[in-house]
């Protein structure tokens, strides 16, 4: 079990400094209230030996400024250390590198300066500062590193930042952190951050004449283009939807429960009135003749980018 | 001597259509009782999902319903009304010195009112629930929620209603009918929290109720209000809604607060240290708890400069929470110090409530809140306030007042035993949360990460003593009512007015309207 | 009465200019800044002297002042979100979306 | 009364919270629309409310007095007064719904005008609401002035109804500014 989340930018350990400052200070306060109250508790029992005379006013004032004043300064304090962590945080340096970020329920899109494109994942060059410029396409989401200790919410409709520093290769979980709807806890995306030369390697993985769409992205596309969205994009569409189905275990119209692999999952594109999911009536159109098979696939890649579920209940 | 209020009717119907602020504060008891238990129930549902990382004891959809549900009725229809509507209800006239409330039977309606909002509440739930969290951030609850939101939020606007009658209620009760004598610098504490209670929600409510109507005007009449797509902002849903809200969470703590100063005094038999700074402070989170809802925001896209304004107020809001804590603390210094059922509820507020306050400061500091904004430490923080709070103090305040209300004293033994057994069991439940939330686990999540188990599998553990501590007050209150009515007068040698009239208090309250003429908490004049 | 009947004809009067105002294309901060001041006058009038604040209890005028108060923080707290947002951040139109 | 009245504010202060966020970030959209309200009707309307304050506030007199008839009769023209002004009303809100200004899917304009048009209906709607309530009470003050014109103490219903009619102008005295006379889109 681990008690902290690895830090990895210098910002996340500015985070880490503050926190613990403001533990420092409860604890102190936390432990000396219930000392004392227990102290208190033994000394003067009903019945026991104790003197006590009364209190004299001067004594009330004093101890009232004390304690009125002593948390008013801490308080400022701490204000503002964490406002100078907070205006840092919101201030990219112009020289910083831009992602666009695109959220939608319930994934990550993501799309390098180059153009290359990507689902839950972003890559980024360690040692350099990289800006997010993030915008939704639906609800509110958030953009969530616990490793480097920042989020900030993704808005429809209108673009929000984020900016870091990843001090160290590695992959780092990102999770969606505002609630956005049945699937909010699958919204999960990693940070991979490259040395500068591996990053620019990758970046150019997809050869020299423009970035080609990956086969996710691909079937991505097709998915919009041959109406499949119309009845599959949002919870309450006419077909049931498709996050995390591939992989998943299916309840059938006719009772039986079945696993969603691949050769499932291209019967019910092609030939769907086969196996009728539960709950929905027999209206999606077959594709057999209508999806080459290489587009086929591309679709099949693309759901399985939406998230896999587990057949182990089965 | 009249007629006892218990004995003034038995029928249902003398019950349901009784005035009297006694009985009608019996008929709060019974129905916040039943919505804790409601909200408890889906609590240990949810809490017994997350024993697993994966999703497999209920669905992803079934999971946001429950804690939507949790939140919704936990906030509105139990803590909000709990010490006001029950505790508030049955002691501010006696507490006052007079025969009933300004309003009786706008006080009867309030809890018709009440109940219908949770009807509505309850309807929708079990209609097919509602998802959107109890914040009902927009756009999701205008424009992709499918399930009952409109009839949900019809429900938390009709609650509204009612806590503003009661409020209305309350301040002019205070305002006019205080026995001869009774200034407002010797009114117990717990008037003063209730007033400054009532004040919050006459001048937050209306705000909630209008920010509530408008998503039902979205979602039924199809007229935009904050659809982004054509200029409309969520963020600003966001302000409307805490607006209210924030101030709401000083509704549920400071009639809790009032209660505490009242046990700790009477179990020390000495009066509230610093009275004037004790009331003030009330008076001051009252005010100041309106200037700081925006930090329920520092992420959501709203200016950096009005992040740094409501972080610098909240950090100045916790200053008089302090005062309180302190004063309390030294209240015990050369008492006489008992530690009866009700001294250990309220010791237990006064541990936990320092800690959830005081991480409540990690949260107002700004770099740090927005690494655990939206995760379990948020989650963690207000449990600590809340449940170890405020519940603490509600249930301290039953024990404490059970021998006026019902008559009959209590097996003290099991009083403090479930105390600390529900103590143990709260810090087991929420003391883990606050580690997965700094360690990144946000809210709402059915399904988690397995590195998370360890501590998740705590607090669900932590849970279930928890709930069996609150079964045991609902197995043996009850049962004392099988005792003979022997608790007499006053039982702790309390110096409120409540303690001068019979056990139960008659119909009238007082037999002659009595007059004070000493200061509060004056023991030496008992 | 006198006093009420003068005090009707001071709001009608009030009226008359903020709308002859409004016709007078002032630049909008001015013309904000005169249709609220108007306003604020007739409320004034209003609460003084047709409700009688200005004879009435201490609690009373303690309510009105909490209210307004209250109001007024609302809208400060709100609006200053607004007032002090960088430029591109108002909601944008739903232009160019990437995928 | 003022307790309540104070709860009364926020209500609306709320809904005007809301409309000056967006009056402020889109000014210009919302100036334009401003321009398609219908600004005689708005005066007219406003000048009928506060002339029934008027007689509102001589019935308090009246009754305080003691002349309950008188009072009943001020109140009567209160009343009238109300109607008129909710008459008023409903032409503007036909005329809108005409326009094709009903901020539903099928309005006849940009984004942000519908948003001002949705507020338009909300402000000007709960305040329609109120003047109704407020007809409900004026008439049962008028009616216990009736039932006491033997000249007994008329009450604090009078003073009360008085307050809240006041109340509701006040609310108009608002509204009609922001609604109306922010036309200017430079
Ligand atoms: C009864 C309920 C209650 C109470 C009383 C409080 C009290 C406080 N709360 Fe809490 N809070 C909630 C209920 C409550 N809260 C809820 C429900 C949420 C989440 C809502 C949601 O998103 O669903 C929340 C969320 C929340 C957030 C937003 C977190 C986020 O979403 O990112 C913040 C941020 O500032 C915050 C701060 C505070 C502070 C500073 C106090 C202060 O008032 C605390 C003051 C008390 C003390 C500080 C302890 C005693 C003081 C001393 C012993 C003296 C020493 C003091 C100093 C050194 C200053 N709270
Ligand atoms: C007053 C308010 C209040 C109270 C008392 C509680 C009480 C409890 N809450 Fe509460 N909680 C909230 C207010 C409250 N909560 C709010 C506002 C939220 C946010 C919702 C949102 O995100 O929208 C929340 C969210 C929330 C979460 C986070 C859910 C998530 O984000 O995914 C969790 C997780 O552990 C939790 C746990 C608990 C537990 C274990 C209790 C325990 O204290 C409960 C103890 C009670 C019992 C255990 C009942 C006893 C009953 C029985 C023993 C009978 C059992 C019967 C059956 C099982 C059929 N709560
Ligand atoms: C007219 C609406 C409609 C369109 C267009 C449509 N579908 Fe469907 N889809 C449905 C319905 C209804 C079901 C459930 C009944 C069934 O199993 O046939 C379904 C089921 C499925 C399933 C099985 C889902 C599960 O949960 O097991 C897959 C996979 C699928 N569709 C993929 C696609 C793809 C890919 C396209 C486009 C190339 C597409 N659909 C276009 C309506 C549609
Ligand atoms: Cu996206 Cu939660
Ligand atoms: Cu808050």
């Amino acid at each position: 079990m681990i008690l902290l989340p690895p830090a990895a930018s210098a910002q996340a350990r500015a985070v880490d400094s503050l926190a613990s400052a403001i533990l420092g200070a409860d604890a102190a306060i936390a432990a000396g209230v219930a000392g004392t109250i227990v102290y208190l508790c033994v000394r003067y029992r009903a019945g026991s030996a104790a003197p006590r005379p009364p209190v004299s006013p001067p004594a009330i004032a004093a101890l009232e400024a004390l304690w009125i004043l002593g948390p008013t300064a801490l308080g400022l304090l701490f204000f503002a250390w964490g406002a100078r962590l907070y205006v840092r945080e919101r201030r990219p340096p112009p020289d910083a590198l831009e992602i666009r970020v695109v959220a939608q329920r319930w994934m990550w899109k993501a799309q390098q300066p180059s153009g290359r494109r990507e689902i839950n994942e972003v890559h980024v060059p360690a040692g350099r500062p990289v800006r997010l410029a993030m915008t939704s396409q639906d609800v509110i989401h958030s953009f969530f590193v616990p490793a480097l200790r920042i989020k900030q919410d993704v808005l429809p409709d209108r673009d929000t930042t984020l900016w870091f520093d990843v001090e160290r290769p590695g992959t780092y979980p990102v999770a969606c952190a505002q609630y956005c709807g049945t699937e909010h806890a699958g919204m999960r995306a990693s940070l991979v951050a490259l040395e500068p030369e591996a990053y620019g390697r990758w970046l150019s993985e997809t050869g020299e004449d423009g970035p080609a769409p990956g086969p996710a992205e691909r079937g991505r596309r097709l998915f919009e283009r041959r109406a499949c969205a119309s009845c599959h994009a949002k919870a309450g569409g006419k077909g049931p939807p498709l996050q995390r189905v591939a992989g998943s275990a299916v309840r059938l119209r006719d009772g039986r429960v079945v696993l969603a692999d691949d050769g499932y999952l291209r019967e019910s594109i092609l030939d769907p009135g086969a196996k009728l999911v539960y709950g929905y009536p027999d209206v999606m159109p077959g594709f057999r003749g209508r999806l080459s098979a290489a587009e086929l696939a591309d679709i099949l890649e693309y759901l399985r980018a939406l998230g896999r579920g587990r057949g182990e209940d089965l | 001597m009249s007629a006892c209020y218990l004995d003034a009717g038995r029928t249902l119907r003398s019950w349901l259509l009784s005035r009297d602020h006694k009985r009608i504060a019996i008929l709060y008891l019974a129905a916040v009782t039943a919505f804790f238990f409601i909200g408890g129930a889906a609590a240990v549902l949810f809490r017994l999902e997350l024993l697993t990382p994966e999703a497999d004891l209920v669905s992803a959809e079934a999971y946001n319903r429950l804690f939507t549900l949790h939140g919704v009725i936990m906030v509105f229809f139990f803590l909000i009304p709990s010490i006001p509507a029950v505790l508030g209800n049955f002691l501010l006239p006696l507490m006052l010195g007079c025969e009933d409330l300004a309003f009786p039977r706008l006080n009867l309606l309030s809890w018709y009112v009440f109940m219908a909002g949770g009807a509505l509440t309850l309807g929708a739930a079990v209609a097919g629930g509602v998802d959107t969290g109890w914040t009902f951030y927009t756009p999701y609850s205008t424009a992709y929620a499918n399930g009952y939101v409109t009839l949900m939020a019809a429900g938390i606007f009709v609650a509204g209603f009612s806590s503003i009658l009661t409020g209305l209620n309350f301040v002019v009760t205070t305002h006019r009918m205080r026995a001869p004598g009774l200034t407002w610098g010797r009114l117990p504490l717990f008037v003063w929290s209730l007033y400054a209670t009532s004040v919050i929600v006459l001048l937050g409510t209306p705000v909630l109720t209008i920010a509530l109507a408008l998503i039902g005007v979205e979602r039924v009449l199809g007229v935009p209000i904050f659809d982004p797509r054509l200029g409309g902002d969520p963020v600003l849903f966001q302000h409307l809604f805490w607006f209210y809200s924030h101030p709401a969470v000083y509704i549920m703590i400071l009639p809790a607060m009032g209660v505490v100063s009242e046990i700790v005094s009477t179990f020390a038999r000495r009066p509230v240290f610093g009275y004037r700074f004790v009331a003030g402070s009330s008076l001051a989170i009252a005010a100041l708890g309106f200037l700081v809802w925006g930090h329920h925001m520092f992420v959501s896209g709203q200016s950096e400069f009005a992040g740094l304004v409501f972080s610098l107020l909240s950090f100045l809001v916790a200053v008089p929470s302090g005062v309180k804590v302190f004063n309390w603390t030294a209240t015990l210094w050369r008492g006489r110090i008992r530690l009866d059922t009700p001294m250990l509820y309220a010791l237990g507020f006064i541990g936990l409530f320092t800690v959830g306050g005081l991480t409540g400061l990690f949260l107002a500091a700004l770099g740090v809140d927005v690494h655990v904004h939206d995760t379990y430490f948020v989650i963690a923080h207000f449990h600590y306030i809340m449940v170890g709070g405020a519940v603490m103090a509600y249930l301290g305040g039953i024990h404490f007042w059970w021998p006026k209300i019902s008559g009959r004293s209590y097996p003290d033994g099991f009083g403090r035993w479930a105390a600390v057994l529900i103590f143990a069991g709260f810090n087991l439940t929420f003391f883990p949360q606050f580690l997965l939330g700094y360690l990144g686990m946000p809210r709402r999540y059915h399904a988690y990460p397995p590195e998370y188990q360890v501590l998740n599998v705590l607090s669900t553990a932590g849970a279930s003593i928890l709930g069996v501590g609150y079964l045991l007050p609902l197995l043996y209150l009850p049962w004392s009512l099988r005792r003979p009515r022997d608790a007499g007068e006053n039982p702790w040698g309390a110096t409120g007015l409540e303690w001068r009239t019979a056990s139960p208090p008659p119909v009238e309250n007082f037999d002659a309207p009595p007059a004070v003429i000493w200061e509060a908490y004056d023991y030496d004049a008992l | 009465m006198k006093a009420l009947l003068g005090t009707w004809l001071a709001l009608l009067a009030l009226l008359a200019l903020t709308v002859a105002l409004a016709g007078a294309r002032l630049a909008p901060p001015a013309a904000l800044a005169a249709a609220l001041a108007a306003a604020a006058a007739k409320t004034a009038l209003v609460l003084l002297i047709f409700m009688e604040l200005g004879r009435s209890r201490w609690a009373q005028r303690l309510a009105a002042a909490a209210s307004f108060l209250m109001m007024a923080i609302l809208l400060l707290g709100a609006l200053d979100d607004y007032w002090t947002r960088p430029e591109d951040a108002p909601p944008r139109a739903p232009a160019e979306r990437v995928p | 009364m003022w307790v309540f009245l104070a709860t009364e504010v926020l209500f609306f202060g709320a809904l005007l919270t809301a409309f000056s966020a967006y009056r402020w970030a889109h000014a210009r959209a919302f100036a334009l629309a401003a321009g398609r309200m219908r600004l005689r009707l708005g005066a007219l309307n406003t000048g009928v409310l506060l002339t029934s304050s008027l007689s509102m506030a001589a019935a308090v007199h009246l009754a305080r007095e003691g002349r309950a008839r008188a009072a009943a009769r001020a109140l009567l023209a209160t009343g009238l007064m109300g109607g008129a002004f909710l008459a008023v009303k409903g032409v503007e809100y036909a005329g809108h719904v005409r326009d094709g200004l009903w901020p539903g899917p099928a309005f006849a304009g940009a984004g942000p005008e519908r948003l001002f048009f949705a507020f338009y209906f909300c402000l000007t709607g709960l305040h329609a609401l109120h003047v109704i309530v407020g007809l409900a009470a004026v008439g049962a003050a008028g009616a216990s002035c009736l039932r006491r014109a033997d000249g007994s103490e008329p009450g604090a219903l009078v003073e009360n109804v008085g307050l809240y009619w006041h109340f509701v102008d006040v609310v108009w005295i608002w509204l009609f500014p922001l609604l109306y006379l922010l036309r200017s889109a430079r």
